[in-house]
């Protein structure tokens, strides 16, 4: 099947216009000999109703955090966000529109991303902020790019609390240009700060991660001031919805702001497309990798929005470009947007609230059980570990059965949290939730090999 | 003017609005459970508005965007083809939507099989052995790929190989991306038929090559006609050909890069394969390689263990993670339908009539505008702008009056290589009377130019706003909203 | 003009254009399965397009509406508050959408609880002892009320009891439906401050009478002050009150019908509770009616049948079935959502804010339009617009300008007793600034007609069409598009 | 909870300006003593989130055509219909507008009206169709309605075999103004001619339905001469798929044809709301009910399109009227105009091929199990009568335990059909299905009482 609208009668009278006898005449500069000359060898195309059948098919073999109670997270969050995000940016001008290369044609998208990068600045406290990127391991890429652009020094500190993935995609992005990382250790689940001034002055940048991995909140005051101390940036990565509550990294001194934006708004979606973002003070504007849309006017005075310095993007500066990134997760931007702006002010303390009571009351829950205690004694926002006598993964097997998705499993990343369990509430997690997973936890621990 | 239809969401904010979606905070006090020195002191100036007013405001932004839903949408290079709403429903089924990426392979068996059999299905039409679906669109396809490059040189000890050969006609994200691998990108020229010049390669072809990145389709609109023996070219030379996928629209079911000589390639789903461009994204950019390349690939990669499917992770020569998880699911979900949706017989008629659509509105047109290379083209084709500057218009007037007349303007200025260029990409999606259409509107300007040349010169007159001052912009760089009274 | 972008869908057709939705029929051919002279000859003339054409075609009709999602809405007696969005979302979970009628009551108990609970909330809101959700919008449930005033008069022998007094200003579907039922509407005066003409009202009543109809609040805005005296006089004289409930959104939680009087009232559900009008619809009317009338209600109607809820039948003296199966379903989940969301304390809100914001815009034009009953007004307020014709403009032309400032303009020339007139409800959906800025439009238009009257007569200017010649389409009526080669 | 955008500020300005102390003082017009004084006793008011969780509860509660294979018919039909008519016509411009009183506003709207009053007269063969109706069975009782209107006499024929529902709604309706209904009987499910004639000379007009309620396909041409021979009128009631087959109405000399669009992208959603159609020949376009939409010109020529003829409706003849209706079923109109598009030529032959083709499928399996027998034997379109040895009622749950809907129990309208059922198969039912339901259907049979 196919959804070309020509039908036998124009291609005739089309190929009758080019002079060609046959639509095959029109490859004639493609050598014979690579020619494919069969069909390719993929199933038989499908119309509506069959790829319907066969999709659901596929979906339905697959347990969901609808299907179940799910307590996952370790850097992918299920929030509730409002049925009017999937239908108003589910509109045929947001989903099928491109890059707003002709800004006269392009306002309504162009106002959106001026809309989201003022969200995201006064998330963050800082001072500009680009128009997305792909999620939040690659903008934490794009940052420690941004401090070796200002910097001659090539080695980069980075928190054993950052999200593991992020670290490892640091690594592959860095290593073959010599770039050396090393890792700061964790006392109580949290950075520890001593002698980082010390060390940070052989560092291009810190970075840490604030709630980190294990959930704990960062002392992003202390960590700032000793990497400028050092002469180092100072890099956060942040979960936007705990920026309802927690000073953002901007007053705490930090040089850029990193994460990602899929709590407000975009799916889980087993992994992606989710909405990178970058946020830095003004004075490292012109190292904003990527999109960045800018006010100005039109020559009758009316305000107007076009995308601006676009002499840092790789389709101007080519081989000198410091980002590559061209199509960027624009769609999931404004699905961000519109759930901030839905949210409002109140939305957004009721949610980061929520989350903070709901996942304080699983903690207390779960460490009430004999065998299960938290490794950790600091300060968490909405997520936390737990260790038991039983390896996750088949204590996470136990849970499905009993309708729950449980949590991440530590150990595959922490060798020093043997049976470490990572898990997150967030608002959409009740009361009777928590009491019912208390239960279902407890029997699980009890359930012989 | 009486509604201002301009003004920020910020701007209609009001003190005490709001919407009602989550309940009171019923539990503990945060201060009791948070130290106070975490707690922000002021809260993000976020709006106060009502849940009206923020449908309202989108849904009216959402009506100033040209999009292929309302307009012929013919931007070179970036295949503006239909996107099928059945994919759109088949991604937000809540089998795909809401799984969370750290569940284990025993609960997403069907999210896996998909996955599975999406990496088979890419690396058949490529002609290729393996395929990560990790990278995040085009661009970090490229790197990728690169990287893969780069593994395998070093691992044959060919540290000295550090120039990658990039065709003057080739996307800005080529080059970038050779920077970001520590990579020195060397321009190659195009020669009169718009193809590589092969003397201007074989004088900058060393032992100090590492790979060619070359675009076939190039941007020009042209297939590499000398492909195989530049191909061999460079594997003589020791060095590696990387492909940039991004026109394979031309191409799928006629020929396959694997078979032209092609180490390893990406694609671009939200351009080949119909993935909607969202204002911008989200894309996706897999990478397929030969058997050589494999190990280096990124991990995890979908592995079938028996009668069920894996995330492999045992790969010790991979170059790790270009993206956290496991790439954007989301689009994989839409590819894989789309291709199920075609089948061979579709994805090759797609390509015969991309084709044809470029071809026959080219022919339209030839006679009035210069086209850059006169010979039967692949899915566009490129127009040289400079003659337009006798009739005292430039190629960016073109392009704004045909707003005026509902089509969004084709890509200009790009490739560098054809001067003013306009690059025509029409898709196998339109019909012929809108190819007739477009080129009756394109002509219409030219003879504007002539009878009315401010007309031209000050478009678009149909637009919310005028020409933008985008020097301004750049010079005080105003990126983010500020309530008036805090400024 | 390149484009023609009133083309319709029928002259977009090309012979072998198609979508692909449905497979190749598999089975035996229909000739074997059907006798030949039942099969048609020629099949309908249905448009041959592919689905790029469908989605555009009616994208871009969409987008030459005005909608409370885009556009200030004031229609007055129409109501056009905010449709949550939830509603939709929820109105097509497959366990709303997907059920069949002829499903057994134990299958859709979910289904059976949510009406059976929304009669219940709507006697409650009405104040009235049962309800039936079978009416399919307003008018239809004014006949099955009326149908009710008629069987219980019927039942007591009061066959004489043939006309219905109806105020001069009530709706057109009340007279019409009196007319169905087989009554004589008899139209009783309103007096000077827009209330019923108690005496004129004495003088028609007769034992000839079986019922009154009226609208309270009325279509004037105004809440009928003599209700109770009203409705003492009616029972007095043995007949019945029946209330058009097409503006309860002023009064809900105020005060109840139920208690001033009334024997039996329709709902709109796509006025008072937000159920989305959809270009014309679809609505539902559902009646509710107090003890005395309940035995003549439609069957079938939920009951409660020990924890479970059942569609009941056994009503012998039932008027029977105003419709087939239950009435618009899909209506009552919006309308459920819309009261369990409001709560009581929602809905009294809703009225207070609905008369606030119509009291606050009649403020603001007051100065400069005469409103017909100057005193404070429910949810909307009439405008006398005979004075425009001073200004050489009429009511049509202002409503035509306000197009141009981006506002659907109010309901004009109805009801018919106010000359010339608007009729304004901005409903408790709008904030303050739009009120202010729809006030700033109309006293503009006026300031208009002096200085520039051609612009307001010729009004609207930036509509895809000018005023159009509605004498013609009625003369020479085109109801249906034909084949230029067929005609 | 509510939508009001007003907050306390502005609530208290506009009170200023009003020159009232409090918004009570706005309602002194409603007498003192009928004030309700107190709390509406309805339940507590829900935030989004809580409601989404409630509702989503009762819906869980019913079992669906999509949870079971349905062979439900019986004048709700479940059909595909393609992904993009719920995101086209679920476009906030279609949902929230309301009727095109001011035309120059409302093109969108008015085009959409006039493209469906042609797909309707494409489909019945006559002249005229209205914007659309409440339903299948309020079109009819329109029809009748007109019939009246156009003869002085006070006798309808209906068939047997119509819809019983639609039969007890034209009874409500006319009983109370002395119009006579006279029951036509049926000879081997279709509605018999003998005589027909002679007794149509008694009446305004002759009512069938084809196919009618046991899904046999009336020999319409023959009823219609009949009952013009005998000066009424003829009118028939139609499923709009099957006229992608079957000689339409018009053709067959049909007045007037009236039905439901529902089978075309409208949800069988526990009966409504559909779309209700009237088609008719031109002489009758006065008599026509409700809403219709014409084609002029404006000022510069350009076409475009208005209500007309709005003399007939109810806000100009008000108690002259013949029909009442105002708010009709315009969205779901458009559901069905969108689909009949995007369906096309080849679409609906194909719609209607499988129909037939899956419903003699599913005859000739269940007519193979010994003991059920089909008690007709006229043509069919995709609906046929089946008798068994067990009632429908009790084989129905026998059925849904095994994961079918099973069919609509005829006895309940039809004494002279024991134990009788009606199955329909659509487009969306597969062999597979229907083979699986042969299994399950015989062993439900078998099952012990
Ligand atoms: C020829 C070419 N190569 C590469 C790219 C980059 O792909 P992406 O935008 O998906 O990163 C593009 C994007 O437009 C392109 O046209
Ligand atoms: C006062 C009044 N009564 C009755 C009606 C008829 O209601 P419906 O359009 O739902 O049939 C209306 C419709 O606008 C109305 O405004």
């Amino acid at each position: 099947m196919d959804y070309i609208q020509n039908a036998s009668d124009d291609a005739a009278a089309m190929l009758k216009a080019v002079g060609a006898k046959s639509v095959q005449e029109l490859f004639t500069s493609i050598p014979k000999d690579v020619r494919l000359g069969r069909a390719l060898d993929l199933p038989a195309g499908m119309t509506e109703q069959e790829l319907l059948a066969h999709m659901a098919g596929l979906a339905a073999r697959n347990r969901t955090t609808d299907s179940h109670t799910s307590f996952i997270g370790g850097g992918a969050y299920s929030h509730f966000f409002p049925a009017l995000v999937d239908q108003v940016a589910g509109r045929g001008e947001w989903v099928t529109s491109y890059t707003p290369y002709q800004a006269e044609a392009s306002q309504g998208t162009l106002q959106s991303i001026f809309e989201y990068q003022t969200l995201i600045c006064e998330l963050t406290g800082l001072d500009v902020a680009n128009a997305s990127h792909y999620d939040g391991s690659t903008a934490m890429a794009e940052s420690v790019a941004m401090a070796l652009d200002h910097s001659d020094r090539n080695r980069i500190l980075v928190s054993a609390a950052v999200n593991p993935q992020y670290r490892e995609v640091l690594k592959t992005m860095f290593k073959q240009i010599g770039v050396e990382f090393v890792e700061l250790a964790t006392f109580e689940g949290a950075t520890s700060t001593g002698g980082l001034a010390e060390v940070a002055k052989t560092a291009a940048a810190v970075v840490v991660q604030s709630p980190n991995y294990f959930g704990v909140i960062e002392d992003l005051a202390e960590l700032a001031r000793a990497a400028h101390e050092g002469g180092a940036k100072a890099v956060a990565s942040v979960n936007p919805v705990a920026l309802g509550l927690l000073e953002p990294p901007g007053a705490c001194g930090m040089d850029i702001a990193v994460g990602d934006a899929q709590p407000f708004g975009i799916e889980t979606s087993f992994g992606g497309p989710w909405c990178g973002f970058i946020a830095a003070k003004m004075e490292l504007i012109r190292q904003m990798p990527g999109r960045l849309v800018g006010q100005t006017v039109d020559g009758k005075g009316r305000r107007g929005f076009c995308l601006t310095l676009q002499a840092r993007e790789q389709h101007i500066r080519r081989e000198k470009a410091s980002s590559n990134i061209c199509t960027n997760q624009a769609l999931m931007a404004l699905r961000a947007t519109i759930t901030m702006s839905a949210l409002g002010r109140e939305g957004l303390r009721r949610m980061a609230t929520l989350c903070v009571q709901r996942a304080h009351e699983l903690h207390d829950a779960v460490t009430s059980i004999p065998g299960v205690s938290r490794p950790h004694k600091s300060p968490f926002f909405h997520e936390f570990a737990i260790q038991t006598p039983v390896e996750a993964s088949v204590l996470n097997e136990r849970l499905l059965a009993r309708g729950f998705l449980g949590g991440v499993d530590l150990e595959k990343s922490y060798q020093d949290l043997p049976r470490g369990m990572l898990l997150c509430a967030t608002e959409r997690i009740t009361k009777a939730d928590i009491e019912r997973f208390r239960g279902a936890l407890a029997e699980a621990l009890r359930e012989p090999r | 003017m009486i509604v201002d239809d301009t003004a920020l969401i910020f701007e209609k904010s009001r003190h005490g609005r709001q919407t009602h979606l989550l309940p009171e905070p019923d539990g503990a006090p945060v201060e009791k459970l948070i130290p106070k020195k975490h707690l922000r002191k002021t809260p993000p100036n976020f709006p106060e508005v009502a849940e009206l007013e923020v449908v309202r405001h989108y849904t009216r932004l959402s009506q100033k965007a040209f999009s292929i839903d309302t307009n012929f949408y013919p931007l070179g290079s970036c295949t503006m083809k239909y996107n099928p709403k059945i994919n759109e429903k088949i991604a937000s089924m809540p089998g795909f939507a809401r799984l969370h990426p750290h569940q284990p392979d025993s609960e997403v068996q069907g999210a896996l099989q998909l996955m599975h059999d999406l990496q088979g299905y890419l690396a058949e039409i490529s002609g290729m052995d393996a395929v990560t679906l990790q990278p995040a669109a085009g661009a970090q396809g490229e790197l990728t790929g690169i990287l893969l490059i780069k593994a395998y040189h070093v691992e044959r000890g060919q540290t000295g190989r550090i120039e990658v050969l990039i065709p003057d006609s080739a996307h800005g994200t080529n080059p970038a991306t050779c920077t970001l691998a520590g990579f020195k990108a060397v321009s190659v020229k195009s020669n009169a038929r718009g193809g590589v010049d092969l003397d201007d390669l074989k004088k900058k072809l060393s032992d100090k090559t590492a790979a060619l990145m070359i675009t076939n389709p190039s941007t020009l609109g042209l297939f590499e006609e000398q492909i195989v023996t530049i191909a061999k070219l460079m594997h003589d030379a020791g060095a590696q050909v990387y492909m940039d996928g991004a026109n394979m629209n031309a191409i799928q079911g006629i020929t396959r890069p694997g078979d032209f000589g092609i180490d390893v390639m990406h694609f671009n789903l939200h351009k080949t394969f119909s993935t909607p461009h969202g204002g911008g994204g989200p894309g996706s950019g897999p990478v397929a390689c030969k058997k050589h390349l494999e190990p280096y690939l990124p991990i995890p990669r979908v592995v079938k263990v028996g009668e069920g499917y894996a995330l492999g992770y045992a790969r010790p020569k991979s170059i790790g993670r270009v993206k956290a998880f496991f790439g954007n699911f989301g689009m994989h979900v839409r590819c894989y339908a789309y291709i199920r949706t075609h089948g061979p017989e579709g994805l090759r008629r797609n390509a015969e009539n991309a084709v044809l659509n470029a071809n026959y509105l080219m022919s339209l047109v030839s006679g009035r505008f210069k086209i850059a290379f006169d010979r039967p083209c692949m899915h566009e084709f490129v127009i040289d702008g400079s003659p337009l500057r006798k009739l005292g218009i430039h190629t960016l007037d073109v392009a704004k009056r045909l707003l005026d007349y509902g089509f969004h303007p084709p890509t200009i200025y790009f490739p560098l290589i054809v001067k003013d260029c306009l690059m025509i990409e029409p898709t196998e999606s339109e019909n012929r009377e809108t190819l007739d259409q477009f080129a009756a509107a394109l002509i219409k300007i030219l003879d504007e130019a002539k009878t009315n040349p401010d007309l031209v010169h000050h478009a678009p007159h149909t637009m919310p706003v005028g020409r933008l001052d985008e020097l301004k912009a750049a010079r005080e760089p105003i990126v983010r909203y500020k309530p008036v009274k805090a400024s």
